[in-house]
């Protein structure tokens, strides 16, 4: 039992998180729409979970967990979890994918949009009938409000498309998984920007970091992320470990075999409530301030509040845990 | 104790009912856009042409005399008729109650009037980038000028200033924290406007610079050195926003459950639940505002209980709004509530932070120690 | 529209207040079973919803209900909600009802014991076939352990029982609203004991009354209690305005009517939550001293927790509120 | 990162489930009750006969010198079976890793095997009437005497003082506030020992008075004047109270879903929701304690972490129990929630009250200012 990140996984994320300690600072979220990814793909983020046989390293989703965390916590534009995570699982065999030459968005069940279609050479579309896949020159999009000005949405429409032969479930797991490791790095920022502001900003004659209300709502925060993150590392392991489908089914598997979904399904929910309430301490301890687009905790905002509707709210996961755990699904390892 | 509105009440709610149904317009572009400004502007005449803009105000200025619990049932037709929101809320619940507590008569004949048909649109101006809600720490001043004061410095947050004609606030005119602060209106011409562009782009607030604004003393209220005190007793007047008016959250918390018996919700429990509860706790805080709406009227002061409401209603607010958000999901940006959202984000934090309301509520009314 | 008490409604729960004040103090808690019971038989308090065919007063319960407020602050012990609330609309007929010497209790339908039916002459015992009034002589009592020492439960059989004409929901629906009532009444005095003890206790140099996280909590407790008293409120205004039965359903009336069960199912619901939470916070406040058999807050916190359960926990009226409201019962007044 | 336990800790597992299977009593009366304190004493020590009472020791005091992961599983089990609650658990958690880390050899060996065989049972005596919270206002104070120390003062909310054996705390030695308390263990026969009854009526805290109780030198933990060092070391220590056994919170939660699927909880999802959100929150415990397990035994410290996972259980525990409290209604006396109810109140207020933790996981892991 050695339930820590492998030096290997620390290394890689380590090496996302300095480039876009470089190549994702705020300076570019507000000046380009895609920062850092070629970067990412010169260091093989993209490939990572691709097969060896489409020029992928084939390695689990847990082994880019901590890196997937970074670029939440840099807030990176683009369609980095359809691209990076769940193309590998839907189009296994598309041609550079690995590189990061083709990105890839989803339009998953119960979504209406697209986010990041713009930027998306394939767009996978679920519908009753089965997936389609949508290239983008058959693609039509139409900008839709949102709430994530770097994660725009996109109504797609489209004149021709194939069907897709491998079912979605696997990679929306896997995709579920990373958006949450994504919302753990959100959150972590998001604490990380308030707790600088409570030590710098003075009222009432000291910094409002000296309050015991301000104190303990940060502390609250740090609990809900240090609560939510290992749920997020052991989906990650049980999705890994095989099972697929929806919370309560599965299969077989070593360890987490056939929790997968119903691990997933918490992880999500824990992660997009502590980056919720990240956000609202962050906006309470930045006062008016926080509210305003010159400040650069609004990409983190409007990060956490679009990705924890992603692939699913938490009133929608809770529900499956609900489901499965009350049918009986009470396993715990071993 | 009873929960019966008189025939005369009934009668007002019917007035406006039936006024607001036969005159609402469609969604009005965002107030914080220069067209949106205009037309929220003209809907103010047009409310005030048939004497509902201010309608709790004397007849004098262009109100109804209209009781509190009349005012209340109007704000209940007003936002359950998808009404648009109010360009000249500023003035209306900030300045007029100061204004008439204690401006001159001179100054209420000037001012009052055209607030209510918004010939005027004023904008406050509290806090300064040092000052949030320490508002003993201002720092702008007014200086002595013949004839009246030239005001110096640089406000902060001052919400609907990009587009607003006149501004009030606070202005420091001697050294002493609280006693060195004056009210002081002031015309917006002469000032330098930033606007603050808000999480939606639009610049819901802005930033204001003074270089020598010249105000007559005419537009000094009360007497000089008492700002503090006149801007406190303001803000804990019944028609000011201490009794902020649960018409919206009942809107808001009617909309709610609507969208609750369809989308998710209609197959989840626990969401329902929630925006059941949200419906719960907007009635709840409809009856205790009857409740201190006729201790007002029986001649009570509102005190620090309103801090009470100001928590309650603003949490509510949020809570209501995050929910619609997640039973809309990726959805929530095609409707008002995504505007709703952002918006109700602020209620914890202005018109004093909550965690300022309830140590208020815990020194002030439970009596513990400083 | 005067949604206030009115001076003949304060008058008679000053007076109520002042016997309890004078008769139900703690030590009368730890030394009788049922303090200030004649002193309150004296001042009519048994009567007052008692019809005057039987000598009561024939008040609503909107009338009694800042008197009803006073019995939860004393925490009076004794079957207070089943004799005065419940008994006129059950037993109109008992002669001495009014005057106090007869006491009754109720197993209401759910719940698995009779609070109090060892000081009670009456019992009136919820059956699937309809309720059945057993009398004290043809009943065997066995206690059963609860929470709440002053409040003690028992199982009830019976050799003999009669029918009972009158349906038990109007009755319920008033003792529901009564002991919401009560419930007010021991958040608000678990507050007036925390914010005493928070004013007097040093820690760390300082009263820890001057604490901001203890300040905020107690705020919290004053919410809770101001938001919840007038649903209660609006609650016996409903009831009395006719309109029995459950949630959603009932009939006409002037004012209220027709929403009774509903709005006697918020107010049971958030004066229950007011007063947990008072609990909490007020042993939150008091530390471990807060614990124990000398300090007369456990008579409280006992109180809110028997109180919550009694005639329906939150959670049971809650789901009798939702499906009232997404039923479409949004009424309001008028 | 994998969750798959080695075979030797697989081992571990089936033996001490099979043991528990062949020897878990049924319910004992309540340990602060004279016969539940004896029957909790006999159960530990036919523990200790298999060598199951204190696993994470050394082989040489009664231990195992199992791993701390072994130490979690062994928690998982012991609590899944419904095994009784430690009367000794002052002592082992307390006491035992501040002697294994200041005390002598000599004083290991003298009472370390006697605390595994529950032939001593350990009070702990931290708080006194005017130091709660606040340990360096300690007045209770130890003199010097020929060939030790006599101890005078008033201690109180000694746990398990009723009937323990033998108390430890601190004790003044000279004025410092914090360089002068001094670790101290004592005999309870010359103690005056006054009982608390709880709300239950049973007295699981006493208050302990000292006039002149006699202590060897050999009863002095450390240097004089280091006790609040020692005490602070200690109670960070890995295997003390602060790696919190996650244990008895899911076997608490694994029963919380079993009431949950019947009764109301059956018809009410958002019942059945809060019960599940309990488990999944125990479950999020549980990976976490493993994660710190993981580093501690790569030779990290715990450090203020420790703070979040106070407040993370206490909340939970209480969640949990005030929730079986609303499943079971009136029925609640006839199980053994009541008692889990009334314990778990007491998780936020003691061994650092959770404002404390919270300004502790502020201040020292956030990094805000004092």
């Amino acid at each position: 039992m050695n339930f820590a990140f492998t030096p290997d996984q620390l290394a890689l994320a380590a090496t996302v998180r300095d480039v876009l300690a470089a190549h994702c600072r705020p300076r570019e979220l507000r000046a380009e729409r895609l920062p850092a990814w070629d970067r990412l793909a010169e260091v093989g983020f993209f490939g990572l979970l691709v097969p060896p046989e489409a020029d992928g390293l084939g390695l689990g989703l847990t082994d880019a967990l901590a890196a997937l965390e970074e670029t939440g916590r840099a807030c990176l534009p683009g369609p980095v979890v359809e691209t990076a995570v769940a193309a590998p699982y839907l189009l296994p065999g598309v041609p550079k994918l690995a590189s990061g030459a083709v990105r890839v968005t989803v339009v998953p069940p119960g979504a209406a949009f697209a986010p990041d279609a713009d930027v998306a050479d394939l767009i996978v579309v679920a519908r009753p009938d089965g997936p389609r896949l949508v290239s983008k020159a058959s693609a039509r999009l139409t900008p839709r409000p949102g709430v994530d000005p770097c994660r725009p949405l996109f109504d797609v429409s489209f004149t021709g498309s194939v069907p897709l032969e491998r079912p979605l479930e696997s990679a929306l797991l896997r995709a579920t998984v990373a958006t949450a490791a994504q919302l753990v790095g959100v959150a972590r920022r998001l604490l990380e920007l308030s707790v600088e502001y409570a030590r710098a900003r003075r009222q009432f004659g000291a910094p409002i970091g000296s309050f015991q209300a301000v104190k303990h709502q940060l502390a609250d925060v740090a609990i809900a992320v240090s609560f939510a993150a290992p749920l997020v590392h052991r989906a990650a392991v049980s999705v890994d470990a095989g099972g697929t489908g929806e919370a309560g089914r599965g299969g077989g598997g070593s360890g987490g075999g056939g929790t997968a979904g119903r691990d997933a399904a918490a992880a999500k929910a824990a992660a997009g409530e502590a980056a919720a309430l990240a956000a609202r301490v962050a906006l309470q301890t930045h006062g008016a301030i926080g509210y305003t687009e010159e400040l650069d905790l609004r990409f983190w905002l409007a990060r956490a509040w679009s990705l924890s509707a992603a692939y699913g709210g938490a009133a929608e996961h809770r529900a499956a845990v609900r489901a499965a755990v009350l049918s009986g699904d009470t396993r715990r390892y071993p | 104790m009873d929960l019966d509105f008189s025939r005369a009440e009934q009668d007002f709610r019917a007035e406006v009912r039936d006024w607001l149904a036969a005159h609402v317009p469609g969604p009005l572009p965002s107030l914080d856009t220069p067209e949106g400004f205009a037309a929220h502007r003209a809907w103010e005449a047009e409310l005030a042409a048939s004497r509902l803009s201010v309608v709790s105000w004397p007849a004098a200025y262009g109100g109804r005399d209209a009781s509190l619990v009349e005012w209340l049932i109007f704000e209940e037709e007003y936002w359950a008729a998808g009404a648009p929101a109010r360009v000249g809320q500023n003035g209306i619940f900030l300045l007029a109650p100061t204004l008439m507590a204690f401006g001159t008569e001179e100054q209420r004949r000037a001012w009052l009037p055209r607030m209510a048909r918004a010939d005027d649109v004023w904008a406050q101006a509290w806090s300064e980038p040092e000052a949030g809600s320490d508002l003993a720490a201002l720092t702008s001043r007014a200086v002595r000028a013949p004839g009246g004061w030239r005001l110096y410095g640089h406000k902060t947050w001052s919400s609907r200033a990009a587009h607003a004609s006149h501004g009030f606030g606070l202005f420091r005119t001697s050294g002493a924290r609280h006693r060195g602060l004056t009210y002081v209106m002031f015309p917006m011409d002469e000032v330098t406007v930033r606007p603050i562009a808000q999480l939606d782009g639009l610049p819901g607030f802005a930033e204001l610079f003074f270089d020598g604004v010249f105000v007559p003393e005419s537009m000094v209220i009360g007497e000089v050195g008492e700002g503090w005190r006149i801007a406190m007793a303001a803000t804990s007047s019944e028609r000011g926003l201490t009794l902020r008016s649960p018409g919206r959250f009942l809107a808001t918390a009617d909309r709610l459950v609507a969208l609750a018996r369809g989308g998710p919700a209609a197959d989840d429990p626990v969401l329902a639940d929630r925006a059941v509860r949200c419906w719960t706790d907007a009635e709840a805080y409809r009856l205790h505002t009857f409740q201190t709406a006729r201790r007002l009227m029986a001649g009570e002061e509102a005190g620090p209980a309103t801090s009470m409401g100001k928590v309650f209603w603003s949490e509510l607010d949020l809570r209501m709004h995050a929910l619609a958000m997640e039973l809309l999901g990726d959805r929530a940006g095609e409707t008002a509530w995504l505007d709703g959202f952002l918006f109700s984000l602020a209620g914890p934090i202005y018109a004093g932070t909550n965690e300022i309301q309830r140590t208020i509520i815990a020194e002030r009314i439970l009596g513990l120690p400083r």
